[in-house]
């Protein structure tokens, strides 16, 4: 990611900054400007709670430039509190023990060894529920 | 608009053409489609093509291509949608004769993997997901994919060994096809014991990537039928998109593309999903190819893995998909293997399919998909008696 | 084919657009465009671009930017001729209006520039060239046009200074667009002593790469009429090609892609360069003007720069060109280029150009160039009253 | 470059190896399996023998990654002696001293500073003739 990008959308990866649509209601994450279910302009800013469940998960044993040294890793779609899906890395967790419809909250990791331009970048990840797990 | 008719088709075998470049890959194909057709200058050539920018450093293939065939000067442009792109080319070249621009334009699909490192290739791949909110995540094309089939196989009560028979279907396929890159026949124990690339999707359940480039000369029905070529007409051709991140899909288990534009490619053609021969589907992972099947009717949701598992997706059986490898083991040079399917859905509707020939096979289905179903173009080929 | 029309266009203004994304630059200029048309939801997309593999790692902007615009599901497609890409989008659209596969279509251009480092743009620019013969030998984009300017200044004995004219008007259209990206006029002093990128080629040369998106809605005729909207026909659409590398060619200094889309657009439009009444056209470089205008019979060989030093290109001369800035001085977002000419095109035959208005003008004609004379695309845009 | 790249092309790079078309008899330069004067297969292999004039030049003073600590550096095309031009770099000679029509002859130098994959680059440069200059 050059620095451009990363500062772009540096709301959504520490903060979890979405939007909500007016018009039907439907929270929008990633962002963007037109809510895809009813295509209004949706730009009314939201932030997720951070607090979700693996909708679905992979280790991934082979992985992409500047991710080479960090695999094996467990990568999810994580279906948030609020609605929508996301596609996050999952930490502090034995990939043996994922599973569909585990608790998950979002943490802000580093996202990637080495660096683009000299930067180092931050975002989210999710890793199981404290709080549910004492529940 | 117009009739249209496949009236020629070249291809190079898919591998690791260590020493053929990009270029004189798709020249290649262009030729032998040219030779085969008995046509010596095409109107316009549509060049499909995914990764030429990221592995070769070269843009403006459309000119690149064109020139190096002996065509200078002709009307050429390059189309991408991913992994989808030479298919994306089949439908311009289709849109251009079918709507009167030209009599005869030139659809090529090529792709050079073996110019980039594989680490380069992978990464390039992925940018066939969402730069922003996928790939950052350290997901490969791969990962995402695998998503679909842990979720598939959630939901719908599946082992991983069930998938095992897209992947010795094709392998099987692949086998007595010479422009295959893995001629090998494998076996479901082979399939089983596989190394995991991102679980739940193993080896085995990958298409092999390699260099390519595949084909096919378009022109009016009424000039094929001058010629005197054996015809195969485009009876119906249809794209549409979805989201391209997978997340953004309130059903990610079901393509809504793929859905839409065979339904669209089959009305056009005046057919349906039961009139259908054999089918030439996007097999990049066994998940896809369960997940076309879905879409496109031939099997009810939840079911695509079980009609592999009762056979009916063999030669032999009901509806015989990857019928010369797929992409599976044919090879899968990315924004090829649009251009590839088609040429071998003309192989086996002309009756040149050699020992993998379906006897009396008339109505062919091909589709193609850009990122994780985000871009699906569909063929219905149907020959002409 | 059909009757086509332009019923509406869109455009950022160019810049350095560092808080909004790639596909959110082409979101807002497609918004605007369906907008001006009074259109929610058309059947197909075409989007050119050259760049967004390189400085964005994305691909597959074709479902990208159809999803985020609130037009998921629709048929959409990335066509790429390098810098060229939106003339090619809006001649895919115009394809497929015309030939009847779908009525409503929209062509969008997006460039982002500013994603990567200035190198990293200068090395993917090189792309546009053949990667294997010009860019390893260090040659810049910039280069291999700088060698076309010092042969012409030789063979026809101009001095840099006689190109002046170019960018002096360029820059004198752009300082009253509200989207152009330079607005301030240069003078004949500033422009000689304008600091070298690739000798001859100074920086005043050149035009200033920027983000930008523009984008245009094709219909048919019919439908344009029956909304009523002001109708801009386009009459004439062509492309054509050239080699890649200009060492290929034997004839460096004449753009024969150019001739022949140009010739081929004007002759379906049954006109001659003669009843043009203005010219949008690829000033990437003052030396790229002077050619196309010989190319396209503007001037005769060796008189482009003449017919530039006479003042016949201004708003006031026989032949105005670059009339909101060109690509000089608007800026050149380089996939997006082409089709900010078409937006700019209907601005003037619609009587939308501000105080840059042309009166009474009713035929202007667009030309964009992929790489240096390797693929050219021209469209003649006619206002019927 | 890449290293497959850079292998298939050092015929060329290293020998100024082309072809000549054995139906028109043009030679060609770069090497292209299809005549583009006639149309017919080109395979013939032709060694050039590296002299030419220089046809056109620039002086790069802006130079793309990979090239930055080169510039300045003049680039040139060069019509060969038998026939085709081609694209390359002047060496040994002082930008000033450079002029259209200048006999030139084909030196093997390093291509660029650094290196993709490991590979350091060479390649065909052109220097001032030095036979004719003497003759
Ligand atoms: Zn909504
Ligand atoms: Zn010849």
């Amino acid at each position: 990611m050059s620095i451009p990008m990363y500062w772009r959308t540096s709301h959504q990866r520490l903060a979890l900054t979405g939007e909500v649509c007016p018009t039907c209601e439907a929270k929008l994450f990633p962002p963007r400007d037109i809510c895809p279910h009813c295509n209004s302009p949706a730009k009314t800013r939201f932030d997720f709670c951070g607090r979700g469940t693996v909708y679905s998960y992979s280790l991934v044993n082979v992985a992409p430039r500047g991710f080479e040294r960090c695999a094996p890793y467990v990568v999810a779609l994580v279906a948030l509190e609020e609605g929508p899906l996301l596609t996050a890395q999952l930490t502090e967790t034995d990939p043996q023990d994922v599973f569909i419809g585990m608790p998950v909250e979002m943490v802000t990791r580093r996202m990637r060894e080495g660096s683009e331009q000299g930067l180092i970048e931050y975002g989210y990840k999710f890793r199981p529920c404290m709080e549910r797990a004492e529940a | 608009m117009r009739d249209v008719a496949i009236i020629g088709i070249g291809q190079t075998p898919v591998s690791e053409h260590w020493d053929i470049s990009l270029c004189d890959l798709a020249v290649q194909a262009v030729k032998a489609a040219l030779l085969d057709a008995g046509i010596e200058r095409p109107e316009m050539l549509f060049v499909g093509n995914m990764l030429s920018a990221a592995l070769s450093r070269q843009q403006n293939l459309g000119a690149l291509v064109a020139d190096h065939a002996g065509l200078r000067g002709i009307e050429a442009y390059k189309v991408e949608t991913a992994c989808g792109s030479g298919a994306a080319a089949v439908r311009m070249a289709y849109m251009a004769v079918a709507g009167g621009a030209c009599d005869v334009a030139v659809a090529c699909g090529v792709e050079k993997m073996t110019d980039g490192t594989p680490e380069e290739a992978t990464a390039a791949l992925a940018e066939a997901a969402d730069a922003l909110y996928e790939a950052t995540h350290g997901l490969s094309f791969v990962a995402i994919n695998a998503l679909l089939m842990q979720r598939y196989m959630f939901e719908y009560g599946y082992r991983h060994e069930d998938f095992g028979p897209f992947s010795i279907n094709a392998h099987e396929n692949a086998s007595t096809n010479p422009n295959a890159m893995f001629r090998r026949p494998i076996t479901r124990e082979q399939f089983v014991r596989s190394r995991p690339i991102a679980d739940p999707i193993t080896l085995l359940d990958s298409s092999g990537i390699g260099d390519g480039s595949a084909a096919v000369v378009i022109a009016t029905g009424e000039l094929a039928t001058r010629l005197g070529r054996p015809v195969v007409r485009i009876a119906g051709s249809a794209g549409a998109t979805d989201s391209v991140a997978v997340h953004d899909r309130r059903e990610p288990l079901f393509f809504s593309a793929a859905h839409t534009s065979s339904q669209r490619a089959l009305a056009q053609a005046g057919v349906t999903a039961a009139d259908i021969d054999f089918a030439e589907l996007h097999d990049a992972f066994s998940i896809t190819a369960a997940l076309s099947l879905e879409a496109c009717g031939f099997a009810p949701r939840g079911k695509g893995v079980a009609l592999a598992l009762g056979g009916e997706i063999s030669r032999q059986g009901r509806l015989p998909i990857s019928t010369l490898g797929g992409l599976k083991a044919r090879g899968h040079p990315v924004g090829a293997s649009g251009v590839y399917q088609v040429v071998e859905a003309v192989q086996q509707l002309r009756g040149q399919a050699g020992s993998n020939q379906l006897p009396g096979c008339r109505l062919g289905m091909t589709q193609s998909i850009g990122g994780s179903g985000a871009n699906i173009i569909t063929h219905i080929l149907e020959r002409i008696s």
